[in-house]
């Protein structure tokens, strides 16, 4: 084994360390120390990292490998169909896509320690802050290294017991640990469809190794593959079903629907934490995942389109969510899962690379957004509420001017950073094999509708907190530098972020990061050509919408007054009637199922001795009364539900042998 | 020579009488005879059996149950006794404060 | 007459006959010394019956015409036995304060239920399994009511009541498989149901089904499991904790060795098992989603876990033993280091309620953080050993076709988190209510350092253990 | 056959006696009767040695010791309504079923020898057969009912023996003052601790 090509390994065990040193010593540490420590182990991380990826970038045969020991044991029939153990290594792998994956994971999240030195400056919990951080980064590179599926869901089920502590971490507020708690639940049901999924892969290769599979399609011809025309096409259906089980469990840690209500009640956390978990790394691992997974996802065309479905109805429904938020940072919450929506859209049209693409765009302006938020909260002296702020970008100037470019860049304004990953989607999902034609255009015009949306609520964002005349009572001032560093290098970011993959007509190897995803991440056969000029008018169209979007939303702004209290339900409904319609439209198909099932997982929480019951069905209410009923007490209750479990047994068996 | 089938037959009505007179009875101690009447009614078809396969095992096997039987009885009858030393009923019913 | 000598080879039941001496040595010697040496006495003897099992690995030895076998089955069931007879010893010591569990005849009795458990774990005979089953049935119930307050003794009289009702199922179906086969040795069973000859398998059917409900009583497994919250919540929280992991784990010992050798090739029992399990499932993790009472809570997530359990009692026995060996250890070491964090923080044996817990995070860390381990691990976490053994027991009934099975498992297993992380969420994110007792001393405190130690090495190396485990039945 | 229904009814109106006497003395009595018959039973199936096992061990000695009991507990009748009245209707629902299902399959049993053969073999069931069967192919169930007995017999002890959970103060004292485990603290304690 040669050391310096396993170097990557250490990754996730500096921030582990850090993790271990800041538990059992950090209450020792005086402030900043422990913050310095962490932040300077994900440092060291990032620079294992660009070692990576230099290591990578030039292989052909594109995979560093670490093996460590036989971590799970399994049954594989051989040739006689004997059963022979064939153990499953714990290894650790860097090819391109982690190598990508890495760098996001360490660069955002250092940046994101070294604001939150500032951030959380005299917090009572602060080194126990920074021990959570460096535990996530941890599981967040455990899973981006996995070699294969159980390793990965280590990291996966790490990274959400990492949320749950930082979600609830300012605990004395009793809905911050509710939030936690449901965050965890939604994802866990995610988890088990992964695990199912995982079962179903290694019925059918006899592995769990991700590269394994993945490179068992270029050999093993998979029956039953239908050539993918028009409509709906299916693979095998052990595959598809796989598929559907990794896409479940994907929308579970990725916030899709209908496993998506968790992830606006995490803002409960800390800010830089919404910055990093909720927005930049752990809630893109199920794009990830299915990036990883692009050889199952390629193979089946069904759960590929359903992928697409479920993104472009999540992009729908956070965008529309978003609208009519007041308080600051659950817009950008809304704007994470609309966000999540249009990834899912690009892995499921088959073009995993653009998924990849707009989550690295994604996680420099998304960062940037929250932890200029952070900064705008701790000016103002905690408000959240954006009613009672504007007018502040005199008094916090370089904030200011990052949210602006984080603004642009997330509505899609050429050059910045979202114009560039938005319009490749737009055109992948145009041009996708999965799904057929209609399928194509209908999720193509969603996103464009979506564009549009996000450019206006994303200006609302910009405009009430930044425009017009401040509303609030605090004495706004600029954060310290330790705060405004991060925001001008994710801010820059944001700016050039982009061109890491150009669009096709600038010319044949501008695409940096499509070549560079080539092997690891290869694209699925059959996306359709579009000549230059049908190019051009996609993009033209989408920049269009993002334009409208922003000038749209500036008339309405102009009109109402920044005062929008009412303002979806009142001003903008009488406005338009067709918006009207999308509200009530968003009220009963989605506001309301998912506020019942948050209410219902409440109740779980609150409601005392009947607790928990409710959190599954409204009729498990009294699905539980009647256990209480059952468990009465009596030895004579019990022994009749043995003599009759006994009697049904028996009279069944009996029954059975008439027949 | 009777058919080892009705030697079952009567078994499985003395269990079933045995399983019912568990539930029907209050009381620890008749509750338990019962116990013994299921006990008894297995024991019958295992000599029945015993004599079906001309296998003298299942008659030692029925010495052991009976051996059983009494241990059973020597712990169980403890227990009821211990217990009416503070409540002076044999009733199961009252026993009934864990639950839910 | 022709005398047939018997075959005997005590060797073989070193680990056996330790732990027995071991009990006699606990009944007589109290005369003369006092019950801390009982205590040690006791420790020691199951020390040394653990490095006998050790010393008798892959030696696979057998005796009395094979109705004994220390093959590495028994011997990984008798391993598992023994540490958690020796966690329940050891949590013992430190909560004699509070009285009622240290009397003398305490750890004799202990012994004496342990050397049932594991005649059931070696037994190869139906006769000599349903000894086993007996004597460790006995020895709980006397242990259940071992306390002098009306809830133990209400525990020990609905345990003893419901189980002699259940054992008396358990001895009819014994019969009916008797008379259906006209054996009581298990390979000679299922010799027989294969043998051409065999022409009652109605009987041997239903024989089975019987055997099925004593063994599915015994481990709780709906409907038969309601004693269980009620016994377990009564009884010396010790015996609670010895019931819920050494006591499951043999009747699961025996429940394997039944339906995996004897019973496979019956039909018409593993329908109603799937049903049994199913129910199991659902009602185990509902109703403890409702439980205020941590004593409570774990009672019924043991009755979840005999569900999980449950699936490899279905999965073909090649993978079925030793997945349940293996999640059954881990379980020993999880759910019993969980009773014992609840042992010593409880002023008395009524358990605790959950929401006393709050703020127990700072006031008493290393008991916080192992409590932490051993739920997260409960809930199948990775990397702690509760995923993995989960994981190896869903993937053995998955490749036996138990689709439907396992996709509910994981599921419940998902809400299964509620309640488990409700416990976590109060100790580390809510100020401190309650003041508890502590009644930990040293040998709790480091017994539960090693369990938590012992949870996270069987997750993070499952190979090193479990590859030594894959040979424990061909 | 004549003798077996004759038996079988005696049998099964012991069995009903049992459960349907209200008053405990008479239950057992009943319960008596049918485990004479059934030991009649067992002679009729050539299990002699069984046969007055039965009728010395379970009639005489167990039910004597329930008797003896019962009669120490003297308790005339259950005081109270029954707090479950739709057990009784409902065991007696599940009970025909059971008792239907399983007769049922006990006549699907196919002899699996000549009935005549096969009794030949059992030697009438003799002390001497059973003997030889019980210490050499049953030895090991023979041996291993001994911890049965042993762990009886300790438990039915201890049960009497049970100290009630008490305070500390009272335990340390008892620490001090005995060195013996079996000593009884319960009763010496109170003295002790006025000493």
């Amino acid at each position: 084994m040669d050391f310096n090509h396993n170097l990557f390994a250490l990754m996730p065990v500096l921030p582990l360390l850090g993790w271990l040193v800041l538990i059992v010593w950090g209450k020792n540490m005086k402030e900043p120390t422990p913050g310095i420590l962490a932040s300077s182990l994900v440092f060291l991380s990032f620079v294992l990292a660009v070692v990576g990826f230099v290591q990578v970038s030039p292989m052909k045969e594109p995979l560093l490998n670490t093996l460590r020991w036989d971590f799970l044991p399994m049954w594989v029939s051989d040739a006689k169909g004997v059963l022979v153990s064939k153990p499953l290594q714990f290894g650790f792998a860097l090819d391109h896509l982690s190598s990508i994956m890495t760098l996001i994971i360490t660069g955002i999240g250092f940046l994101i320690h070294v604001f939150a030195i500032g951030y959380m400056h005299g917090d009572k919990g602060f080194s126990r802050f920074f021990a959570y951080l460096n535990f996530f980064i941890a599981m967040m590179l455990i899973l981006v290294l996995a070699d294969s599926y159980p390793v990965l869901f280590i990291g996966w089920e790490g990274v959400g017991v990492a949320s749950y502590l930082l979600i609830g971490f300012w605990y004395t507020d009793v809905k911050n640990s509710d939030a936690a708690r449901k965050a965890f639940i939604v994802n866990r049901i995610g988890d088990a469809f992964l695990m199912l999924g995982m079962f179903l892969l290694f019925m059918t290769f006899h592995t769990l190794n991700i590269h394994e599979i993945n490179s068992s399609f270029g050999s093993v011809v998979i029956p039953n593959v239908t050539t993918i025309s028009t409509g709906i096409a299916f693979g095998s259906p052990p595959l598809e079903l796989a598929a559907l089980f990794l896409l479940l469990g994907a929308a579970g840690k990725s916030a899709q629907l209908p496993l998506s209500t968790w992830l606006p009640d995490a803002m409960a956390g800390p800010t830089p934490v919404s910055a990093l978990i909720h927005a930049a790394t752990m809630v893109t691992a199920g794009v990830y995942l299915v990036a990883r997974s692009h050889g199952i996802f390629a193979n089946a065309p069904g759960a590929s389109s359903w992928v697409m479905w479920i993104g472009a109805l999540t992009a729908v429904y956070g965008a529309l969510s978003a609208i009519a938020q007041t308080d600051i940072k659950k817009i950008l919450a809304y704007s994470t899962v609309s966000q999540l929506g249009y990834m899912f859209i690009a892995v499921g049209s088959g073009a995993y690379w653009v998924g990849i693409f707009h989550v690295a765009t994604h996680a420099f302006f998304k960062a940037l957004l929250f932890l200029s938020s952070g900064s705008v909260i701790h000016a103002v002296g905690g408000e959240q509420d954006v009613r009672q702020m504007g007018g502040l970008r005199e008094k916090l100037p370089t904030t200011h001017i990052v949210s602006l470019i984080g603004t642009l860049a997330i509505a899609g304004i050429i050059p910045l950073a979202g114009f560039f990953s938005k319009d490749a989607i737009l055109s992948s999902v145009f041009t996708s094999p999965f799904g057929g034609d209609f399928s194509g255009y209908a999720i193509w015009a969603i996103g464009l509708i979506v564009a549009f949306l996000t450019a206006g609520y994303m200006w609302r964002w910009y405009s009430l907190v930044f425009l017009g005349t401040y509303r609030g009572h605090a004495h706004p001032h600029e954060s310290s530098s330790v705060m405004t560093v991060p925001l001008w290098i994710l801010a820059a970011l944001s700016v050039v972020g982009g061109f890491i993959g150009l669009p096709h007509f600038l010319g044949k190897n501008v695409n940096w990061l499509e070549g560079f995803l080539e092997e690891a991440a290869p694209n699925a056969l059959g996306f359709h050509e579009i000549p230059l000029w049908g190019e051009l008018i996609l993009i033209a169209l989408a920049l269009a919408a993002a334009v409208g979007g922003i000038l749209f939303s500036r008339w309405i702004i102009a009109r109402d007054g920044v005062n929008s209290a009412g303002w979806i339900a009142t001003r903008f409904g009488n406005a338009s009637r067709k918006a009207l319609f999308v509200d009530q439209t968003y009220d009963i198909a989605v506001s309301a199922p998912a506020k019942f099932i948050s209410e219902q997982l409440e109740l779980a929480d609150t409601h005392g001795l009947d607790r928990g019951i409710g959190a599954l069905a409204n009729g498990t209410a009294e699905a539980g009364a009647s256990l209480s009923v059952w468990q009465s007490g009596f030895v004579r209750a019990y022994a009749i539900a043995v003599l009759l479990g006994t009697a049904i047994l028996v009279g069944y068996l009996a029954l059975r042998s008439f027949a | 020579m009777v058919e080892t089938q009705y030697y079952i037959a009567l078994a499985a009505i003395l269990f079933s009488i045995g399983a019912v007179g568990f539930l029907t009875r209050r009381s620890a101690i008749q509750m338990f005879l019962c116990v013994e009447l299921m006990l008894n009614a297995a024991n019958l078809a295992l000599v029945a059996f015993s004599r079906a396969w001309g296998d003298l095992l299942a008659q030692s096997a029925v010495f052991i149950i009976l051996t059983l039987a009494a241990a059973e009885v020597a712990i169980g009858l403890g227990i009821i006794v211990a217990i009416f030393k503070k409540r002076p009923t044999t009733n199961v019913d009252v026993l009934s404060s864990l639950k839910g | 007459m022709n005398f047939v000598a018997p075959d005997v080879n005590y060797y073989s039941m070193l680990p056996f006959i330790t732990v027995l001496l071991t009990a006699v040595f606990a009944t007589i010697l109290p005369f003369y010394v006092s019950r801390k040496a009982i205590a040690g006495l006791s420790a020691v003897g199951l020390l040394v019956a653990l490095a006998a099992s050790i010393g008798l690995w892959n030696t696979n030895l057998s005796s009395f015409y094979g109705a004994y076998r220390s093959d590495n089955f028994a011997l990984g069931f008798g391993i598992v036995l023994i540490v958690g007879a020796l966690i329940a010893v050891i949590s013992s010591v430190d909560v004699a304060k509070r009285g009622g569990t240290m009397q003398a005849e305490f750890f004799a009795i202990l012994l004496y239920a342990v050397s049932g458990t594991m005649l059931l774990a070696s037994a190869h005979d139906l006769i000599v399994l349903l000894i086993g089953f007996e004597v460790m049935s006995l020895g709980v119930y006397v242990l259940s009511s071992f306390q002098e307050t009306a809830k133990s003794e209400e525990a020990g009289m609905k345990y003893f009541l419901l189980g002699g009702f259940a054992s008396a199922i358990l001895i009819f179906g014994i019969a009916l498989v008797f008379g259906a086969t006209g054996k009581f040795g298990l390979e000679a069973i299922n010799t027989a149901v294969l043998s051409p000859e065999f022409k009652n398998s109605s009987i041997a059917a239903v024989g089975a089904l019987f055997i099925l409900i004593g063994f599915g009583f015994k481990v709780a497994m709906a409907p038969f499991h309601q004693w269980t919250p009620d016994v377990y919540t009564g009884a010396p929280t010790v015996v609670t904790q010895f019931m819920s992991v050494a006591v499951k784990a043999a009747a699961f010992a025996g429940f394997l060795h039944i339906f995996g050798l004897a019973l496979q090739n019956v039909s018409g029992w593993q329908t109603p098992l799937q049903f049994l399990i199913a129910l199991t499932l659902m009602i185990g993790n509902l109703a403890a989603l409702r439980q205020s009472n941590l004593k409570r809570m774990l009672a019924y997530s043991s009755v979840a876990h005999a569900g999980y359990v449950g699936l490899a009692v279905l999965a073909s026995p090649s993978q079925g033993f030793s997945s349940a060996l293996y999640y059954l250890g881990i379980y020993t070491l999880m759910n019993a280091g969980a009773f014992a964090v609840l042992n010593v923080l409880s002023k008395d044996d009524d358990g605790l309620e959950i929401e006393s817990l709050a703020g127990l995070g700072s006031s008493k860390p290393l008991l916080a953080a192992t409590l932490t381990f051993f739920l997260l691990s409960l809930a199948g976490i990775p990397p702690l050993g509760g995923f993995i053994g989960k994981y190896l027991i869903f993937s053995a009934a998955a490749s036996s076709g138990y689709y439907g099975l396992v996709i509910l498992a994981a599921l419940t297993s998902a809400v299964s988190l509620a309640y488990y992380l409700r416990p976590i969420g109060l100790m580390y994110f809510r100020p401190r209510v309650t003041v508890l007792p502590d009644f930990s001393g040293r040998s709790t405190r480091v017994l539960l350092v090693v369990c938590a130690a012992g949870v996270l090495i069987l997750g993070l190396v499952p190979n090193a253990v479990y590859g030594l485990l894959e040979l424990v039945k061909k | 056959m004549v003798v077996f229904v004759i038996l079988a009814v005696l049998a099964i109106a012991g069995a009903i006696g049992t459960i349907s006497f209200k008053s405990g003395i008479y239950s057992a009595l009943s319960l008596v009767g049918t485990l004479l018959t059934l030991a009649m039973m067992y002679v009729t199936l050539h299990a002699q040695f069984l046969a007055s096992v039965q009728v010395m061990v379970y009639a005489g000695a167990i039910m004597v010791l329930f008797l003896f009991v019962i009669m120490l507990l003297n308790e005339s009748q259950m005081s109270g309504a029954d707090p479950l009245p739709w057990v009784q209707p409902v065991a007696i629902a599940g009970g025909i079923v059971l008792a239907a299902a399983l007769a049922f399959t006990a006549f699907q049993f196919k002899a699996p020898k000549n009935l005549e053969t096969a009794t030949a073999a059992l030697q009438g069931g003799t002390p001497g057969a059973i003997g030889e069967t019980l210490f050499t192919k049953f030895l090991l169930p023979f041996e291993a009912v001994s911890i049965l007995l042993l762990i009886a017999a300790i438990g039915a002890v201890s049960l009497v023996h049970r100290q009630p959970a008490h305070n500390e103060a009272l335990e340390t004292t008892s620490e001090h003052a005995t060195d013996n485990a079996y000593s009884d603290e319960t009763s010496s304690n109170p003295a002790k601790v006025v000493a």
